[in-house]
């Protein structure tokens, strides 16, 4: 069942009547349901399409040569408004965009600036990872502290720079330890590197390892049962709903869902803001601690955090991106 | 520090040694056995499913042992395709293993997103392997804590390796299966049946390589996903090779593997580590690995009849 | 079923075997007596082997039908065939090198003590049944350490062990040396005297007659005549078998030998484990002569060969070749100097058995200009030249295009003849040429050497067998630990005298 | 792994055809038990592969790499040695072809030439270290390979990082212009569909491959090598000589398949956790090709194609990709062991009924 348009060459069988607004979705080489930005990301795009009915879809590239293809197919397909989910997928986007001027894309966590159909939704990290490291420091006995990272890579940077700075900020001498992993999808990786850190006297460990940040949660959730206590702060999503609150100090998160579904709803609303960079610290609500953090965050502690997150908002404090 | 060292080594090598033994039962029938991978990544899932289904049914604490159990049953899935292939069927050994690996990659990762819609990983475990402190043993300063508090699968690993050393070496059937490896005509002219032996090995080797998969599961990673085994499989077969094919080498080329693994982690939080670029540290066990065979190596000799048909009519 | 009161152990009533469309047996009867030595006589190709294959159950005849002890039976495999009192000594020994003795006579009959081997038990009953067939072995030595003589006891002995009444031997004696086949005749003697029956393949007439009662003799697969070995002669069953009268005397022109082509001075060297393979060794290889080497399987042969030809390295001394020392040149600069070597193991070295008959042709000279045009091989010369060869060496296979590994061992060894003689050799360095041919094969590639050596050629043969020296050399050393031990000439030595020198210059028997 | 041979070979062209339809229609058992449509399925990745020729264009960008793998297997396969080490080989091509890109001046085409010889020779050192410590030390090319697929990436990486940086990414800077090897004009012509040198190179290479191993003695010699290396060395060949040759050939068809990608697909090379795996689909091309020239292109195609048409499943039928690397193992398999397939297929075949 193909396009009436003509210039559609979608074989999907789904209506293609025009007044539909189309989203797509490329995802990086993960799964679009990895618990992380792909899933989050489509979960806003769910959102619309429970919400306004868009038509929703995403493609899962194989490998990085599949991505422009993939994005292709979107775009050829006549798709309003297509998404890629990662910054590794920024150069495939401004590709598209430039041999496609009438394709609108988005691209999430990079910074594309000035091509008229392209926009681009990036984080703060760093602002959101101080919090994390006001609450490590504040909650930390032994005053040993860690973060553990998938790979040595700037992103990954600023989460471990806007950490040690509110860590800092708290206890100018508590130590902290680093360690990269080298990778983000080996959680056994993850759960030797939490093991040694907690047998060092690390008591609360902060993560940005995706996958491989799995097996700090395993680690100290083994050591919880054992009668230990220990800390694991999330990265990306609240974390506490999938390894529980025994071990889930809080966690950082990136509200991905929120951004895209808000720039699509633009989009379909006429008001695509093409050719910006979208960027989300602490005063746009694009980066913070998740909501349970009260759970297991004292109030007081919590207080603290919200009088760094004003300072911060207001431009008292700039948090570095550097380590 | 050193008691950490050792025990995370004997963390890291259980896995591998489970898919390294697996994988040296069948090579020492003489079936290569290049599907080590594939093995374990069934193993992955099937324990993941097991475990899962365990876990429903209000197993609680039980059901790891659920999992393990299904990896090593239904494991044997694949490994049926790969006696089939090689021994029925004289397929190349290589192309079967090589078969297995992709197979049991998208066989898994199709299966995950059918059964749990769409999903990339299988739900997490709530009970996984808890550390087991052997009594007695554990509480002797440092050596209890390097060797004594660990998974049970890490001591089920360890003596497996001492099993499969007295049945090679000191029963009729061990006798057998290794002659097989190195000569099925003799074999065969005692009256023993070559193709028997060699099917229950590949059927074996399949099961005790998948528990190396259920052990990253139940005691890591708690989950299945398509990358819970991303290579361990062929580090699994360097670790054979690197033992020379003999159970007790198989284990301390397993030991060497999981302490270049763990090494890194306690040299990465000492104060020098920073000066050093982060990848030489993920570049370390490979080295490691490449010295120990220049050191030691010289020729490694894998059974004789290793990857060949065995055919009573062709001399 | 009382096996001792019946008289025919064995029969075989018009079996035929098939392998797809080629008949390899075509209706072969035969009948082995209670004490019998029963020998088979065949070409190469004949179809001995399958035939005892198909007794032992390796193979299921396509016709015919098996009597064991007066009863007709359907011999489903090997394991059946031990039940029924039938033991097989392979040609090829079917031994696992790195077992000891005893772990490969045990497989599959191990004495337990509980689920582990009774290794001790094992070791035992080893011993046992060797002290009392007169059958020496170490029963803890491993296989790969010990010499092949030592090897076919061992198969021997697995038969006994497993209690077999009836015992077949592929050619065992091809592969021994004089002092060890005497043995093994011996042997044969005793076990017969004890009740058990043996069926003997070989293409050595001498043996037949000094052993066999009974001798059947088939040719292309079908029977030929089964004779009394006491009412024939050697004559007689060399015609049965090849079908034609065979002169058996090679002639050899008169010795006249010219300026020395190889000279070996003061050569020694170690293996790999330090171990003094070859010492002190000195020889000259003159032009139109041939010098047997004669010795004992494992005294150095290899090495001293492979020296030569710098597959071995050495430590001391020095080879010249025409004067000029192999010391600095690889292997292939020694080939274009003029030599050619036939190696002793066709299968491991001599020929690329997965390769056709052409491309092996020119497996030393690929590389040659003549062989090349430009950047690519001549194929039409490769194969024109191939059929040649196939002409010349009656070399017997479909076409050129024949893989090796489907070809008898006689024809594989014309192959690697014809490659290495039409490469117009100074020096024929050559090993064990013969060793598992048939008559005919074997008197081809003699009167092939000898002709090189009245053309001039310079030829060292090694050889285990003592009747191929003797037919063959000029002169003859005899080769010992490494050690050349002795020279002679074959007309004023004799076989008990070589005997002697290749065991050490001692005495043979302890 | 030794006797990685030419076992395939036997199969006529009837086993391979049939084993692509077997593969197929389990491939659609599979889909219907898992709720989804085969028919569309199928068309939809015939449409993907064959539907425009942007995807005609990139149906050929997503076969180069993996073709070329498979060669690079097969090289090494017919001198006996197993190279699943073809993934590192692939990383040091790419790297190093990345670093002339960047950090060089020079010329167009001139740039891109270098660049590609320069990571063809690294590609082909890279091997050749695996077959130093196979004939050095004795050291077995499997785990050797192994070790070096994750020395080099590791090793890329650092190299990146220091040589290489683009501030804020997880991969290098881009390469020059100069050193693109691209056809802008031929990619209007496929409407975007990355095209590159690589296009006209490897229909060349494949016959270099054909013409060097059946009518060379470089050829005849390797293959000596490979199927008897006693032989060989009794032959006078220098057996260490032609192993290490070979595996520099070997690592230089990877070091090129990294060098195209970097320089006509993607323009940097990225930082990532792990290899590419080329590499392991290059041994199941090569062995599903049976080491030959001939095979391994015609099995390099069809997988190549059926890969890059599973996104199209997905797209038009929802489908996930894993069929398709069922589908792939399956016909691997298959062919491999072509009883089966004669065993699946009716006793009489089809010559019955043309005979009636
Ligand atoms: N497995 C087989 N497949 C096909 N043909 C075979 C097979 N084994 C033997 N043959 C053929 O049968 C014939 C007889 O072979 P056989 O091994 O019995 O000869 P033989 O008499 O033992 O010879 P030799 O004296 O060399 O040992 C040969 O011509 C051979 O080509
Ligand atoms: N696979 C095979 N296909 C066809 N013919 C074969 C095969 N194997 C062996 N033969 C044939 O069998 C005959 C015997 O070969 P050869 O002399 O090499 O074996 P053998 O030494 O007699 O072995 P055995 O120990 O069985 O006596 C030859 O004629 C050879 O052509
Ligand atoms: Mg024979
Ligand atoms: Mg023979």
């Amino acid at each position: 069942a193909c396009g009436s348009g003509g210039s559609s060459n979608s074989s999907e069988s789904g209506t293609t009547a025009g007044k539909e607004f189309k989203v797509g979705m490329v995802t990086d080489l993960g799964s679009v349901n990895d618990k992380s930005f792909n899933q989050s990301a489509w979960e806003g795009l769910q959102k619309l399409q429970a919400d306004f009915g868009y038509d929703v879809k995403y493609l899962e590239p194989q490998s990085d040569a599949e991505v422009e293809p993939s994005l292709l197919q979107f775009v050829n397909s006549g798709t309003d408004l297509t998404w890629a989910t990662a910054a590794t997928l920024a150069d495939a986007v401004t590709n598209i965009a430039k041999n496609n001027p009438d394709a609108k894309l988005g691209i999430v966590d990079a910074d594309i600036e000035g091509i008229d159909n392209i926009v681009s939704i990036s984080f703060k990290e760093n602002e959101g990872a101080f919090l994390a490291g006001i609450v490590a420091a504040s909650m930390s006995e032994t005053d040993k502290i860690g973060f553990i990272g998938g790979m040595e890579i700037p992103v990954i940077q600023r989460f471990q720079a806007g950490f040690e700075a509110g860590v800092r900020e708290i206890k100018p001498d508590a130590e902290i330890v680093v360690n990269y992993a080298g990778v983000f999808n080996r959680v056994d990786i993850g759960k030797s590197a939490a093991s040694t850190m907690y047998n060092d006297g690390v008591d609360v460990i902060f993560h940005a390892a995706g996958g491989t940040g799995n097996g700090i949660f395993n680690e100290a959730q083994e050591r919880f049962k054992a009668g230990e206590k220990v800390w694991v702060i999330g990265v990306d999503k609240d974390q506490s709903l999938e390894f529980g609150n025994d071990v889930t100090l809080t966690s950082m998160i990136k509200n991905v869902d929120n951004a895209v579904y808000e720039v699509s709803k633009q989009a379909a609303e006429g008001e695509f803001p093409g050719g910006q960079v979208v960027r989300l610290g602490l005063a746009e609500n694009g980066v913070g601690l998740a909501d349970t953090s009260d759970i297991n965050v004292p109030k007081e502690v919590l207080d603290v955090v919200e009088s760094y997150k004003e300072k911060i908002i207001s431009g008292e404090i700039t948090v570095p991106e550097q380590p | 520090m050193v008691a950490n060292i050792i025990s995370g080594s004997l963390i890291f090598a259980t896995a591998l040694l489970f898919g390294a033994l697996g994988g040296m039962l069948s090579e020492r029938a003489g079936v290569t056995n290049l599907g080590v991978e594939g093995f374990m990544i069934s193993g992955a899932f099937f324990s993941a499913i097991g475990a899962n289904f365990a876990e429903s049914m209000g197993m609680g604490g039980f059901s790891p042992w659920i999992g393990l159990l299904s990896a090593f049953v239904f494991t044997s899935l694949f490994s049926g395709m790969h006696a089939l292939a090689t021994l029925k069927y004289k397929a190349d050994h290589v192309i079967s293993g090589v078969v297995i690996n992709l197979l049991a990659a998208n066989f898994t990762f199709f299966l995950v997103k059918l059964l749990f819609d769409g999903a990339a990983d299988t739900p997490r475990l709530r009970n996984m392997f808890a550390k087991v402190n052997i009594p007695v043993l554990s509480d002797i300063p440092f050596i209890g804590d390097a060797l004594f508090r660990s998974y049970p699968t890490t001591y089920l690993a360890f003596i497996l390796v001492f099993a499969i050393g007295f049945y090679f070496f000191r029963t009729p059937a061990g006798l057998r299966l290794r002659g097989v490896g190195e000569n099925p005509g003799s074999i065969d002219t005692a009256g023993i049946n070559v193709m028997k032996i060699k099917f229950w090995a590949v059927m074996l080797s399949g099961s005790i390589s998948s528990l190396g998969g259920a052990t990253i599961v139940l005691t890591t990673n708690g989950n299945f996903s398509f990358n819970t085994i991303a290579g361990q499989g062929f580090i699994a077969i360097a670790a054979v090779i690197l033992g020379r094919w003999n159970p007790y080498g198989v284990m301390m080329g397993a030991l060497l593997f999981g302490f270049a693994q763990s090494i890194k982690d306690q040299i990465q939080i000492l104060d020098f580590a920073s000066a050093i670029p982060t990848e030489f540290f993920y570049m370390l066990p490979y080295i490691v690995t490449l010295l120990a065979l220049i050191f030691t190596g010289r020729k490694t000799r894998g059974p004789k009849a290793l990857g060949v048909h065995y055919d009573a009519s062709v001399r | 079923m009382n096996q001792t009161k019946v008289k025919k152990v064995l029969e075989l009533k018009h079996i035929t075997k098939k392998f797809g469309d080629f008949v390899a047996n075509d209706d072969i009867s035969l009948t082995v007596g209670r004490g019998e030595i029963h020998a088979l006589l065949g070409e190469n190709g004949a179809g001995k082997s399958t035939l005892m294959n198909v007794v032992f159950g390796m193979y299921q005849p396509d016709g015919g039908a098996i009597s064991v002890y007066e009863n007709e039976t359907k011999i489903e495999n090997p394991n059946h065939a031990i039940h029924l009192g039938i033991g097989m000594v392979h040609q090829h020994f079917k031994l696992i090198e790195n077992f000891t003795v005893t772990e490969n006579i045990i497989l599959g009959m191990e004495p337990k003590d509980g689920i582990r081997i009774n290794m001790k038990a094992a070791v035992k009953e080893v011993s046992d049944i060797s002290t009392k067939y007169g059958l020496k072995v170490d029963p803890t030595s491993k296989i790969e350490n010990l010499p092949v003589g030592m090897q076919q006891k061992v198969e021997i002995l697995k038969c006994l062990y497993r209690g077999a009444n009836l015992l077949i031997f592929d050619e065992p004696t091809a592969v021994l040396t004089p002092d060890e086949i005497g043995e093994l005749l011996q042997i044969m003697k005793k076990l017969v005297a004890e009740g058990k029956s043996i069926i003997l393949i070989t293409h050595k007439l001498k043996e037949i007659m000094q052993v066999a009662n009974k001798c059947t003799v088939i040719r292309k697969g079908k029977f030929i005549a089964s004779v009394d070995v006491a009412e024939t002669n050697e004559e007689e069953l060399a015609e049965l078998m090849v079908g034609k009268n065979l002169s058996r005397e090679i002639e050899k022109a008169a010795y006249n030998p010219q300026a020395t082509v190889l000279e070996i001075k003061q050569l020694t060297s170690f293996s790999a484990s330090k171990k003094r393979v070859l010492d002190d060794i000195n020889l000259t290889v003159a032009a139109g002569e041939i010098l047997g080497i004669a010795g004992v399987d494992g005294n150095g042969q290899s090495e001293l060969v492979e020296a030569i030809v710098k597959m071995h390295a050495f430590e001391e001394g020095d080879i010249l070749i025409n004067g000029v020392s192999v010391k600095e040149k690889t292997t292939r600069e020694i080939y274009e100097s003029g030599v050619s070597y036939v190696p002793a193991d066709r299968h491991k070295h001599g020929l690329v058995l997965d390769n056709n008959i052409a491309e092996n042709l020119i497996l030393i000279e690929y590389y040659k200009e003549k062989h090349n045009q430009g950047i690519r091989l001549d194929k039409v010369r490769m194969y024109q030249e191939a059929r040649e060869a196939m002409q010349n060496y009656d070399i017997r296979a479909k076409n050129e295009y024949t893989v090796v590994r489907g070809m008898s061992g006689g024809n594989q060894q014309k192959v690697i003849l014809s490659r290495e003689i039409s490469r117009d050799p100074k020096l024929l360095i050559i090993v064990q040429p013969t060793r598992g041919l048939d008559i005919g094969a074997i008197d081809f590639i003699h009167r092939q050497i000898v002709r090189l050596r009245d053309k001039g050629v310079a030829v060292l043969l090694v050889s285990f067998e003592l009747e191929e020296i003797l037919t063959l050399s000029d002169r003859i050393a005899i080769i010992f630990d490494g050690k050349i031990v002795g020279e002679t000439k074959p007309e004023t030595t004799t076989d008990r005298e070589l005997g002697l020198m290749m065991a050490g210059k001692g005495s043979g028997e302890e | 792994m030794e006797k990685v041979k030419k076992k395939t070979k036997n199969s006529n062209v009837i086993v391979p055809v049939i084993a692509v339809l077997i593969a197929l229609v389990i491939g659609a058992i599979v889909m219907v038990i898992g709720g989804y449509n085969p028919l569309i399925a199928y068309q939809s990745l015939v449409t993907k592969v064959f539907g425009s020729v942007y995807d005609i264009g990139e149906t050929i960008r997503a076969i180069i790499p993996l073709l070329l793998s498979g060669l690079a297997v097969a090289v090494a396969n017919k001198a006996g040695i197993f190279n699943i080490g073809v993934d590192g080989q692939i990383i040091m091509g790419a790297v190093s072809s990345l670093l002339v890109g960047t950090l060089i001046e020079m010329p167009p085409i001139l740039h891109g030439i270098v660049a590609i010889l320069v990571g063809v020779v690294a590609g082909g050192l890279w091997g050749v270290l695996v077959a130093a410590l196979k004939t050095k030390f004795g050291i077995n090319e499997v785990i050797s390979s192994i070790m070096l697929n994750y020395i080099a990436l590791y090793f890329s990486h650092i190299l990146i990082k220091n040589f290489a940086t683009q501030e804020g990414t997880q991969r290098s800077a881009m390469i020059k212009e100069s050193a693109g090897i691209t056809f802008p004009s031929l990619n209007e012509v496929f409407n975007g569909a990355r095209i590159h040198w690589g296009f006209f190179l490897v229909p060349f290479i494949i016959f270099a491959f054909y013409y060097f191993f059946e009518k060379t003695r470089w050829g005849y010699e390797t293959k000596v090598v490979g199927l008897n290396p006693n032989a060989a060395s009794y032959a006078g060949i220098r057996v260490n000589r032609i192993m290490t040759r070979t595996m520099f050939l070997s690592g230089a068809l990877g070091g090129l398949v990294g060098t195209l990608d970097t320089l006509g697909v993607y323009g940097y090379v990225a930082i990532s956790s792990s290899t590419s795996g080329i590499g392991f689909d290059g041994v199941a091309i090569a062995l599903l090709g049976g080491n030959s020239a001939l095979g391994t292109t015609l099995s390099g195609i069809l997988i190549g194609a059926l890969n890059y048409g599973s996104q199209g499943m997905q797209f038009g039928a929802g489908v996930p990709s894993e069929i398709i690397g069922i589908v792939i193992s399956l016909i691997i398999f298959f062919v491999a062991a072509p009883g089966i397939v004669k065993a699946a297929l009716p006793k009489k075949p089809l010559h019955k009924e043309e005979a009636k």
